[in-house]
């Protein structure tokens, strides 16, 4: 046992070591990536989701605008009034209300209450892969298919599955409209959280063929368009939409529905 | 050339990284959900195994083996190799932004593949010229990228099937991977056949 | 520049150098981590009785071959045979099959021991079964490993990778038997 | 969090195989024998315990820069240290381990209870943390491995059971390793009561979770 033995090894590391922290250290200096710091202190206030409501391409993106191209703070919805007020602080801009959406499903398709099947379907359990057959196995080609990919995609566990058609609770909704984007029939839409009226039904088929297929359908009669004080409801191809913003909630649309697919919620 | 063609297959084939010799389970089980990220990680590891070995083997033969220091190599191969993850990781980072942000989440996961040391030693063990291992590194990178590839395929379908509660998700993912590997033993004779 | 710079590599080095040298330490006082050279004799008693029945006591002989996977030759005290310790290529890599065959004055096996092996446990480790060892007794060079029953021994089934490294050991057990056979004074 | 928390929690509630997924190489490397998955299992442990301790001594000291590298020299000291010890009085099993005993360097449990727990918290937590973790490896390889040896090579220990039961050679082989090991999850998930697989494996469980940039971003590893 020489004393070289011990000395060899004890060489060979001080020159690795010394060789290794060199070589991290410098580089993280003159290649460390220029960031602005208040970018990044948005970017911590933000939920971080990428989810798009902002119009941006992503929360980076977004806090990129909010510091250098001035966009506004609170249209982030799924970070609410709590990130908006943050943002604002960091900015010191004036702090805005942000309006409060949360998603809602327009449909009632229970089978067998409302609606029936066309074909029983065991293929790859989601949505997207059974609206492929014949637009999907429901009679009604706009009804919801239950297979839950939007429940899949929702990062706050908001939407439920019962008896097949999917439900959102709105106290867990934040508004991020990711299952939007999920649905293959464009179900799930978009309502101010203070407006509680909707139209459950997305069913562009008419008249006959809807009564045909389900008992919740719009049947596109016009009627609710005609009675509401505000021209809040339009008919647009055989079905019936609020646009939230001019909605009073006066519920008058719902009386006069006769196929009572107007609902509050 | 025949030899180093042996090695290259068997590296991919048999006697593969990922199925047979069971190296860098974890990354193969965590990034193939989607087959994008598997990819990203397949490249990213088969350059960084390449590297890996171009770095540790000169460093073995040179400073290790004259002064008989073999018991040092774990030590100072993963020495080593961390380095190299983390350069290549600021100098991504720097340079190419948009590689950094598909790639970035999978550097540093390179560091704890097990894959990666595993065939720096056994480059080692089965005492390979500096080409052979360079070939075997090739492989291995290549037979982990064709494993991640084809079982991201696999498991996209398998997310999607009708299963029962308790099979959902990981042990579904396995039972997927178990198959995979049997077809992988089908290999066996073939790198013999081709080659003799 | 000191923060950044210095510190960093001042720690790095000092971790690395403060463990290579426990682990130089350990290494040297010890000595345990060399591995040792030649069976023990405890262990070579072992092995006799399968590998040199006739012998009475297997002694190291020190000398060296430069084939690949030998690892020691040992010579009978009272001359009968020898008996060489190799390792050889198994299913799962180089080194994976540890094996000792003894020689008998003219040249034929007198018995195999597998010390260890890496083969598959339940598929591989068949090959390295001392019954189906014994069916090595009494061959001579060149010995062929075949499924089909044309060789000198028959491989076995969905362990033939494992039964033809078992085969290659042997031949290479052979070869450097031919090569030490002079100095072992046989 | 009291310490017997910090121990109890790593053997089943956040048991890193079978829960958090973590070390699965050597989990389906080593344990075609049980034996061999009690003798990783346990170096394993050691290594974790030192390793943890050495770590959670120097968190404050390491910087930024230099933080990986210096944990996993520290790691691999232990390792080769564990190898010696094992090369010179238990030479089966390290024949048997083989190159495994040296990956247990880049296991990423150790890695990551290093990088996530031991960084944080003082050394006696971080000890006991590493014991907890370490039993829940080794409860887990024996599990697996005691099923791998039964099946495969119809023993258990190494006692033969009697030729009666012709062993299945599948399961000693590598497909067989990942065919029990996604069934014993599947049986930890009824007994759990679906509890830990609602957890998604995102990137709290990655030990790279605290280096790496992109956790912001939501990246799911």
């Amino acid at each position: 046992m020489t004393v070289w033995d011990i000395l060899i090894p004890v060489f060979i590391f001080i020159g690795l070591g010394v060789f290794a922290g060199l070589l991290l250290s410098v580089f993280s200096k003159i290649f460390a990536v220029k960031t602005d710091e208040k970018v990044e202190e948005v970017v911590a206030a933000l939920p971080g989701l990428n989810c798009g409501v902002c119009g941006f391409s992503g929360c980076e993106n977004y806090a990129q605008n909010i510091v250098h191209g001035g966009a506004k703070t609170n249209r982030c919805v799924p970070g609410g009034d709590e990130a908006a007020k943050k943002i604002s602080a960091i900015m010191g801009t004036a702090f805005e209300d942000v309006t409060e959406c949360v998603a809602f499903v327009a449909c009632e398709g229970k089978v067998p209450e409302n609606t029936s099947d066309l074909y029983t379907y065991d293929g790859e359990q989601s949505c997207a892969a059974c609206s492929l057959y014949y637009k999907g196995k429901g009679v009604c080609n706009y009804g919801c298919l239950g297979y839950g990919d939007c429940a899949n995609v929702c990062n706050f566990g908001a939407i439920s599955l019962d008896s097949g058609v999917a439900k959102v609770d709105p106290t867990k909704c934040t508004g991020c409209t990711m299952c939007t984007k999920a649905c293959p029939n464009g179900l799930l839409k978009i309502r101010e959280l203070a407006k509680h009226v909707v139209v459950t039904c997305a069913s562009c088929s008419g008249g006959k063929q809807t009564i045909a297929n389900c008992k919740h359908g719009c049947i596109g009669c016009k009627k609710c368009e005609k009675t509401c004080p505000n021209g809040a409801i339009t008919v647009t191809n055989q079905v019936a939409s609020i646009d939230s913003a001019l909605c009073t909630n006066c519920k008058a649309c719902m009386e006069v529905c006769p196929r009572g697919c107007i609902v509050e919620l | 050339m025949k030899e180093l063609m042996i090695i290259l297959f068997s590296a991919i084939l048999v006697e593969n990284f990922v199925l047979n010799k069971f190296m860098g389970i974890c990354p193969f089980l965590g990034v193939s959900k989607k087959m994008s990220s598997a990819l990203g990680m397949s490249a990213a590891v088969t350059f960084v195994m390449l590297m890996a070995t171009a770095l540790t083997y000169p460093i073995y033969k040179l400073l290790l083996e004259p002064f008989s220091l073999d018991y040092l190599r774990v030590v100072v191969f993963i020495l080593i190799i961390a380095l190299f993850v983390q350069l290549t990781e600021i100098i991504i980072k720097r340079f190419v932004p948009p590689l950094y942000h598909s790639l970035g989440v999978y550097l540093p996961l390179i560091t704890t593949n097990c894959a990666v040391l595993g065939v720096t030693i056994l480059n080692i063990d089965n005492t390979y010229t500096f080409a052979q291992s360079m070939f075997n590194s090739l492989g291995a990178g290549v037979g982990f990228a064709l494993a991640l590839v084809i079982f991201a395929g696999v498991r996209e379908r398998v997310d999607a099937a009708d299963l029962p509660k308790a099979f959902k998700g990981i042990p579904a993912t396995l039972i997927a991977a178990s198959i995979v590997s049997l077809s992988f033993v089908g290999f066996s004779g073939i790198v013999e056949g081709i080659f003799k | 520049m000191y923060k950044s710079i210095v510190k960093p590599t001042l720690t790095l080095t000092l971790i690395a150098v403060i463990v290579g040298a426990l682990l130089a330490l350990t290494y040297q006082l010890t000595g345990v981590g060399n591995a040792s050279t030649g069976i023990a004799a405890d262990k070579l008693a072992e092995y006799q009785p399968t590998v040199l029945p006739s012998a009475s006591k297997l002694v190291q002989a020190n000398v060296t071959s430069e084939t690949a996977g030998f690892l020691g030759a040992y010579v009978d005290e009272g001359g009968t045979g020898c008996a060489i310790n190799i390792s050889a290529k198994g299913y799962h890599g180089n080194d994976s099959l540890n094996l000792l065959i003894g020689f008998d004055q003219n040249g034929a096996i007198a018995g195999i021991y597998a010390i260890s092996t890496q083969e598959t446990p339940g598929v591989g480790t068949k090959a390295t079964e001392p019954d189906y060892l014994s069916a090595y007794i009494g061959k001579t060079a060149p010995v062929t490993v075949a499924k089909d029953g044309s060789g000198d021994i028959d491989a076995i089934a969905n362990a033939t990778i494992s039964s033809n490294a078992v085969g290659d050991a042997v031949n290479q057990a052979f070869a450097i038997y031919e090569e030490l056979k002079g100095e072992l004074g046989l | 969090m009291s310490y017997l928390k910090t121990f109890t929690k790593g053997i089943i509630k956040e048991n890193p195989v079978l829960v958090m997924l973590l070390g699965t190489c050597p989990t389906l490397a080593v344990t075609t024998l049980a034996v061999n998955g009690l003798g990783m299992g346990l170096a394993t442990t050691f290594v974790l315990v030192c390793s943890n301790i050495v770590i959670s001594l120097l968190k404050n000291v390491i910087p930024k820069e230099v933080r990986l590298p210096s944990f996993i020299v520290i790691i691999a000291g232990f390792v080769t240290f564990v190898s010696f010890m094992l090369q010179s009085y238990l030479p089966d099993l390290y024949s048997a381990l083989g190159v495994f005993l040296s990956l247990i360097t880049v296991n990423c449990i150790i890695l990551g209870r290093a990088e996530m727990f031991a960084s944080k918290n003082n050394v006696v937590a971080s000890a006991l943390d590493g014991l907890g973790m370490g039993v829940g490896f080794t409860f887990a390889l024996l599990c697996i491995g005691i099923i791998r040896e039964l099946l495969g090579s119809g023993s258990f220990f190494g006692i033969s059971l009697g030729d009666w039961f012709e062993p299945i050679g599948f399961f000693a082989q590598s497909a067989g390793g990942f065919f029990v090991f996604g069934v014993v999850i599947a049986v930890v998930n009824v007994i759990s009561h679906y509890k830990i697989s609602k957890k998604k494996i995102g990137c709290a469980n990655c030990p790279n979770a605290a280096a790496c940039g992109a956790k912001e971003e939501g990246a799911e590893a």
